[in-house]
């Protein structure tokens, strides 16, 4: 029955994202992702809930981790102790691996945009939900999309491994998927996080005689590895990389430098999926910028995901929220949203983009975004030619 | 005897500041040790307590070898130092500073009341009775120079080096300083004491050495050396 | 030429000079003596500019000094060469020197005074290569006077000279500082060792616990009997 | 390895040493020449990325050519800091002071790659120009323009600041303040006015240095310590005061990373390769490779 | 203070810290009483070696994090009793301490300085690279996981801590200590083996840090390895002793209550990043204008309302 008065004014919903620090390039884009998704609830008056018989508008609080390990926890435990239903997350495996524990512990279901890293997943935690494919599904991908065009492919492969877990897991199907599918690995070189200069793997890669570049390099590296190709004249057909080209600042900052990169993403400003106009233009609204990042959309439909669940539980107790979520069987700005066992969103949407001109264009579409047809505008790869020929 | 010094050579780089050595020094004795600037007084200083290690050479502390010993070594089998330059523990008491060279010394107390107990008599000795829980740090030159002697007697040594710690004060300081010294020695301690001021040397010393050039040049009774030519012409001066 | 007026020091909270006055007339050699602590060394300091007296004024030639930094002071013709020597430990015996000359109408007579300097002091042209940190004691407070030489000063200060010095040197350093003063320098000496201080001074001022407690001729002085008693010893 | 890859190794690592040389060289002044230790050194270095980033993107001015423009900036922006902050420490004792400016310094470095995200937001930001990237082949080894533009730089700059230290009277002056402050007030020297110069000199350097860091690599608000700490490293190895040993050191360590990062087995641990061989150099050799004994 | 106040006081805290948890149930309240104490174990620990000893260790976080990853190699990984995981981590750092000592006290001054800086560099790029995972503590532990006994466990070690400080003060081993820190030679003249108490410090100081290591590995839901020797560690700890006051037995106590409520104050009431430079200003106002730390501001103040002269309390 409907009980007015014990009905909480708001529905808290905390989100603990790298505001400062090394990681708040990412954070300040997924900040302003979840306020137009709260905006819009609000508008309507917030999410039902039935236990109340009426909508509660949404309060969002934003605790900042500065990018540290230690602080993501201390502010999950300031999230706990506000009361708040669930918690939303930041990006990055980092946060994504010291966080989650804390939310196990609380018992408070952590729904985000997630990380690759599909080993946080293998634990157990039980109240862990990422929207992201994981690594051993969207690695071979890249092969895949080689295979997907018209022959001679490009068959010598280079990767550059930095000592993290999710490139480290990269790395690993990277390398059986070549190996199944007819590729042969010519240069293999791990490297610490902090590396700044990349010339020696480069040089090593061309010797090597590359011509498919894998890597998964943190964003500010991104236009050192760009430069250091063309100072080295290095320029395999295909340059396929996680993250940096992700970036708020990758395209606009490299110019034509940074034409011909690919990076695998599970939303794109180009989808058409019902509900992205009214994000982006939101989006572009609230931060002034000419494009929408990448992260966007994909943070947006965390929040998708973790309102539609609330209603769906019908009260606000936090187990119950936890188990709509892993119930989650769902149309988003990025797709379907349904979630395995472990928590990590199966049978994903992704797209490959390619960076040409400043923006992004999707050249590849895996078989679950295929189901969308052309609401995913699938454009020609270019295979990238020598630096002297651009 | 209690020390003996044999053919000790010390040289940086090229510079030879201790030539050849030879010296001995008897129990209960007040030898004076004087020598122009930079003739290598301070480095022998430094050599019997261990701070440099020779080139070559011994030197023999109550028959024992102690030539390379550690300075702490040194200290602890019974020959105590002060420094030209003083070095006492500036952020800390007065007492402490001395507490230090009781406990670690050649006959440490390790119970701290005892030491303190003692600390505060040498300290009363040398006339810092009042100044036990000042910081040394706001104590001027001749109080400094007090600390550095309480905390080098209460190392309880058996010889005792004072490196010029004259310098500085004025003619009735020195008086001061001079009945100091003089007490040490009757307390049975046997001292080698480094100055440039000649009335305070003629009027200390038992036996005056002449350190020149890394060499000593003249030794005797102090009314014998400075009449000696090469030790006029050296360091007196006419 | 140089006259301090009623000034008072603080080190800090603590008082280290209290209504100190004194002059120095044109060429003349004042000498300044007292306990340790007395104060005479913040006194010249004072004069150089490192302390600012908290009351009272300095001048030098008509000019207030007290409110200046040390190296306008320096530059106005007074120097000091304080108690440490403070020469340049890792810097040549020549560098030293030419630092001495900093100042721009120094810099200008630079050849000259170098001369004059290697003529008083002819072991430091011997050694200008060599780096000042290993001079011996003597020869580095040759190197400190001879350095405030090159500054051509008009009035020089010299704290404690004497200090752990072979007897030998303390004789040719005092006899140094005749010259200079005979020269038309004018000097404010500090001196421990008061019968030497007296016998070279023209006039000597005597300060006690931060202030002046007596001042007088150099030669009356060296008999008053208090000033016997204090600071000359029984011997 | 064929001969072609190793000295293409070879011309990166001194590339990249070079920087390490130019980055080090303004922390020797500081910290070797005044025992200020800035650990907010790699700030002004990021401050001199963003600075040309700027110039380039707001007002399309060639950042080689801004090398002047951002160099005053930073010598001003050095100057404000110790003025604020250092000129009050200036006159302590070595190890106090170096105490003493580690802690206000580690407070700037807290606060400034803040104030870059405020001004700059938090992404990574690269500077451009045409001829980025642009490089031409000797012997089949590619030297790419604007590595060759930053070891002539590092050269010029290192050269004209050796001439100034050791022939000039400001330099020298330079030199008898850290000696001796009390003295060196006592030649006439403006004691105040020298260090804040040498500290401004300082700043300006990283933020050359991080112009050509901005135009190699990317700038972004965290960049900094990592640079200090690089700095810091070349700093002992070369021996602490010796301005010149600053720079060959730094094209050492830039060659050795640059070899090891080619070694089998070694390859992921090339940045900890450095340190080891620093560790290893300053227990035998404490005075640094260049360095004076004693 | 006589004596019997000084007691009554400390007892007074001690029951008030006690009682703590049966008084705040809020995971966040306890969590902040969790962290201070360990940072009050961490500066500390620190203090030893740079506040009394003189030697200034920019290696701290090495220390702490040989501790943490020994400890918890030990409970988790090897299945031993708790405690003694957590006295293996302190062991282990000091283990670690005395092999890199020997030759890392053959560095005086800023070489220690950098030395010790570089050495905890080295660590985490090792460790980032051979253990890249976070160590997350296992799903059952997490599903009983409780604050309580880990805020209890970090209270005894944290008194331990402060109580072997003040007793190393009080010591023939804390004069030996702060005559090393004033002047080494002089320190040897007076019959002080140097590098053997340097040694000693470092030893003591390192096992605290070990033990505080061995906390963290009890209370952290999860770590990265690599994370454990983040030079953050260090300058925490330095920070939190020149905050409060270097080489004081109180102002590791002070500075780390400080340090965690002016942090937590901050990012919570001042977003947008402004309590990151809001703290960085303060900071260095503390540095400027209080040499002698937040415990200097106490003595000045005490002085100035009892009107009475102070004696030197080291
Ligand atoms: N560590 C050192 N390195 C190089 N030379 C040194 C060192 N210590 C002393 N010397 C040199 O050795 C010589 C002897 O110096 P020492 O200090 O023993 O003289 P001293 O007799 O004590 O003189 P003073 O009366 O001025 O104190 C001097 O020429 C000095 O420059
Ligand atoms: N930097 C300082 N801080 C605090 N007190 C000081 C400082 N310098 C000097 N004093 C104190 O001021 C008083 C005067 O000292 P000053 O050095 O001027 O005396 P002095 O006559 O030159 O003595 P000396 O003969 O020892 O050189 C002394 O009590 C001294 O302790
Ligand atoms: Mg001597
Ligand atoms: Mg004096």
């Amino acid at each position: 029955g409907a009980d007015a008065q014990a009905a909480p004014k708001t529905i808290k919903i905390s989100s603990v994202l790298s505001l400062t620090g090394k990681m708040s390039g990412m954070g300040t884009q997924i900040k302003p992702s979840y306020e137009i998704f709260a905006d819009q609830v609000n508008a309507k008056g917030g999410i039902y809930v039935k236990k109340y018989g009426k909508k509660i508008p949404v309060e969002l609080r934003v605790l900042d981790d500065e990018s540290d390990g230690l602080k993501t926890q201390t502010q999950l435990e300031v999230a706990n102790s506000w009361g708040a239903v669930a918690n939303l997350g930041g990006l990055g495996c980092g946060s994504f691996e010291m966080g989650t524990p804390i939310c196990q512990k609380n018992k408070m279901v952590w729904v985000g945009p997630g990380c690759g890293g599909w080993m946080p997943h293998q634990l157990g935690n039980e109240w862990l939900y990422s929207i992201f494919f994981k690594t051993p599904f969207f690695s071979p991908l890249v092969f895949d999309m080689i295979q997907a065009q018209p022959k001679p492919w490009p068959n010598k492969v280079a990767i550059f491994e930095i000592n993290q877990m999710d490139a480290a897991e990269a790395g690993l199907y990277w390398k059986q998927a070549a190996k199944m599918k007819g590729f042969k690995l010519v240069y293999h070189k791990k490297y610490l996080a902090g590396t700044k200069d990349f010339s020696a793997m480069i040089t090593g890669a061309k010797a090597a005689g590359a011509e498919i570049l894998l890597a998964y390099p943190l964003p500010p590296m991104g236009p050192a590895i760009v430069k250091q190709m063309k100072e080295l004249d290095f320029s395999p057909k295909v340059v396929y990389w996680h993250r940096a080209p992700e970036g708020a600042k990758f395209g606009s900052g490299l110019g034509e430098l940074a034409d011909y990169v690919h990076v695998p993403c599970a939303w794109s400003p180009d989808l058409k999926l019902p509900g992205n106009d009214y994000v982006i233009e939101q989006y572009k609204k609230k931060t002034g910028k000419k494009e929408a990042d990448l992260i966007v959309g994909t943070a947006y439909t965390a929040f998708q995901v973790l309102a539609a669940a609330i209603e769906k539980a019908g009260t606000l107790d936090r187990k119950a929220i936890r188990d709509a979520v892993r119930a989650t069987d769902m149309e988003t700005v990025c797709g379907r949203i349904k979630f395995t066992d472990q928590g990590w969103a199966k049978d994903r949407l992704i797209v490959v983009l390619q960076w040409m001109g400043g923006k992004t264009n999707i050249v590849y579409v895996n078989e679950h975004g295929k189901k969308y047809g052309d609401k995913v505008p699938v454009k020609p790869l270019k295979w990238q030619p020598k630096w002297s020929e651009r | 005897m209690i020390l003996e010094v044999k053919n000790l050579l010390k040289a940086f780089g090229g510079l030879v500041a201790i030539r050849d050595l030879n010296l001995a020094v008897n129990e209960g004795e007040i030898v004076g040790l004087i020598g122009p600037n930079g003739s290598g007084k301070t480095t022998l200083f430094n050599l019997i307590s261990g701070v440099l290690k020779p080139d070559k050479g011994e030197i023999r502390f109550n028959e024992i070898d102690i030539t390379g010993l550690k300075p702490h070594k040194v200290c602890q089998g019974g020959i105590a130092r002060t420094f030209q330059l003083t070095k006492p523990f500036m952020q800390m008491t007065t007492l402490q500073n001395v507490m230090i060279g009781r406990t670690y010394g050649s006959e440490p107390v390790r119970s701290m009341r005892q030491a303190e107990g003692e600390c505060e008599r040498i300290l009363e000795f040398v006339g810092l009775g009042g100044k036990r829980l000042s910081l040394v740090a706001t104590f001027g030159l001749v109080d400094r120079k007090r600390v550095e002697i309480a905390r080098a007697l209460a190392t309880k040594p058996r010889l005792l080096l004072l490196d010029e710690t004259m310098a500085g004060l004025n003619p009735s300081e020195m008086e001061d300083a001079l009945r100091l010294v003089k007490a040490i020695g009757d307390s049975g301690i046997t001292l080698i004491v480094v100055e440039h001021v000649m009335k305070v040397i003629l009027d200390i010393s038992s036996r005056l050495m002449v350190l020149n050039y890394g060499e000593i040049i003249a030794e005797g009774t102090p009314q014998e050396v400075v009449r000696d030519e090469k030790v006029v012409e050296a360091y007196l001066g006419e | 030429m140089l006259e301090v007026n009623n000034i008072d020091v603080y080190h800090g909270d603590l008082q280290a000079l209290w209504d100190v006055s004194l002059k120095v007339e044109e060429g003349e050699l004042v000498s300044l003596i007292g306990a340790n602590g007395a104060g005479k060394t913040t006194a010249v300091e004072t004069i150089s500019g490192l302390h600012t007296p908290a009351s009272g004024t300095v001048i030098f030639n008509g000019v207030r000094l007290d409110k200046e930094p040390t190296h306008k002071v320096v530059e106005l013709g007074v120097c000091l060469i304080p108690e440490e020597k403070g020469i340049f430990p890792g810097m040549s015996v020549l560098e030293n020197l030419e630092l001495g000359a900093f100042t721009s109408e120094s810099r200008k007579a630079r050849g000259e005074t170098f001369e004059a300097v290697y003529r008083l002091f002819p072991v430091l042209e011997e050694r200008k290569k060599q780096v000042a940190g290993t001079l011996s004691g003597g020869e580095q407070q040759m190197l400190a006077i001879g350095r405030a030489l090159m500054a051509k000063p008009k009035l020089l200060m010299c704290d404690e000279p004497s200090l752990g010095l072979a007897p030998l040197i303390v004789k040719s350093i005092f006899e140094v500082i005749k010259q200079i003063n005979k020269s038309g320098v004018g000097i404010l000496l500090v001196e421990q060792n008061v019968r030497a201080a007296l016998g070279l001074a023209q006039r000597a001022y005597i300060i006690e616990n931060g202030r002046v407690s007596g001042h007088g001729d150099a030669k009356s002085l060296l008999d008053d009997e208090k000033v016997r008693d204090a600071y000359l010893g029984t011997g | 390895m064929t001969f072609g890859l190793v000295a293409q190794t070879f011309v990166n690592g001194i590339n990249i040493g070079a920087m390490y040389g130019l980055i080090a060289v303004g922390l020797s002044l500081t910290f070797g020449v005044m025992k200020i230790l800035n650990v907010a050194h790699g700030e002004f270095l990021m401050v001199g990325g963003y600075m040309a980033f700027w110039l380039f993107t707001l007002f399309d001015i060639d950042p080689l050519l801004g090398l002047p423009l951002i160099g005053i900036a930073l010598f001003l922006l050095g100057a404000i800091c110790y003025k604020l902050l250092f000129s009050g420490l200036a006159r302590f004792h070595e190890e106090t002071k170096v105490k003493n400016t580690l802690l206000v310094s580690f407070g700037l470095f807290l606060i400034f790659p803040q104030v870059a995200r405020w001004l700059w937001t938090g992404d990574e930001r690269a500077i451009t120009p045409v001829y980025s990237g642009e490089s031409f082949p000797i012997l089949g080894v590619r030297c790419g323009y604007v590595p060759l533009a930053g070891l002539l730089v590092a050269v010029v700059v290192i050269l004209a600041l050796h001439l100034l230290l050791t022939k000039t009277y400001f330099g020298k002056s330079i030199r008898a303040t850290t000696e001796n402050w009390k003295s060196a007030k006592l030649m006439g020297i403006n004691v105040d006015r020298t260090y804040l110069i040498t500290f401004a000199l300082g700043a300006a350097l990283a933020g050359l240095a991080g112009v050509l860091v901005g135009m190699t690599q990317s700038v972004a608000p965290d960049m900094g310590m990592q640079w200090t700490l690089k700095a810091l490293i070349v700093l002992v190895l070369a021996g602490i005061g010796s301005i010149g040993g600053a720079f060959f050191a730094g094209l050492i360590l830039g060659v050795v990373e640059a070899v090891s990062a080619n070694l089998p087995y070694i390859g992921p641990y090339t940045v900890a390769l450095g340190l080891v061989i620093f560790l290893l150099i300053l227990m035998l050799r404490p005075q640094g490779l260049f360095g004076k004994e004693g | 203070m006589s004596n019997w106040k000084h007691l009554s006081v400390s007892g007074g805290i001690i029951v008030l810290l006690i009682l703590v948890p049966l008084i705040f149930t809020r995971t966040d309240i306890l969590t902040f009483f969790f962290l201070t104490l360990l940072y009050i174990t961490l500066s500390q620990s620190w203090n030893i070696l740079g506040g009394y000893t003189g030697q200034i260790n920019l290696g701290h976080a090495a220390f702490f994090g040989a501790g943490a990853l020994a400890a918890r190699y030990i409970w988790l990984h090897f299945g031993l009793p708790l405690p003694l995981a957590i006295l293996g981590g302190g062991l282990a750092a000091t283990i670690f301490a005395m092999i890199i000592g020997f030759p890392a006290f053959r560095l005086r001054g800023i070489y220690f300085v950098i030395g010790t800086l570089v050495l905890a560099e080295i660590l985490r790029l090792v460790f980032y690279t051979i253990l890249p995972r976070a160590d997350v503590m296992p799903m059952r532990l997490l599903g009983a996981y409780s604050l309580i006994p880990r805020y209890y466990l970090s209270l005894l070690i944290a008194l331990l801590t402060v109580a072997a400080v003040y007793w190393i003060s009080r010591s023939r081993l804390g004069l030996g200590l702060m005559s090393i820190r004033e002047d080494e030679d002089a320190a040897e003249a007076s019959g002080v083996d140097t590098q053997r108490y340097k040694l000693l410090a470092f030893a003591i100081s390192t096992f605290l840090t070990g033990l505080a290591g061995g906390i963290y590995a009890y209370y952290s839901a999860a770590f990265r390895a690599g994370g454990l020797f983040e030079p953050v560690w260090t300058f925490d700890a330095v920070i939190i002793v020149f905050v409060g006051g270097v080489g004081t037995i109180l102002g590791p106590v002070i500075g780390s209550v400080f340090f965690v409520l002016l942090k937590q104050f901050l990012s919570l009431y001042l977003p947008g990043g402004i309590h990151v430079a809001v703290f960085g200003v303060l900071f260095i106002i503390v540095v400027l204008f209080l040499p002698g730390g937040l415990v200097e501001l106490i003595t000045r103040f005490r002085k100035r309302t009892s009107g009475g002269s102070i004696q030197i309390d080291s």
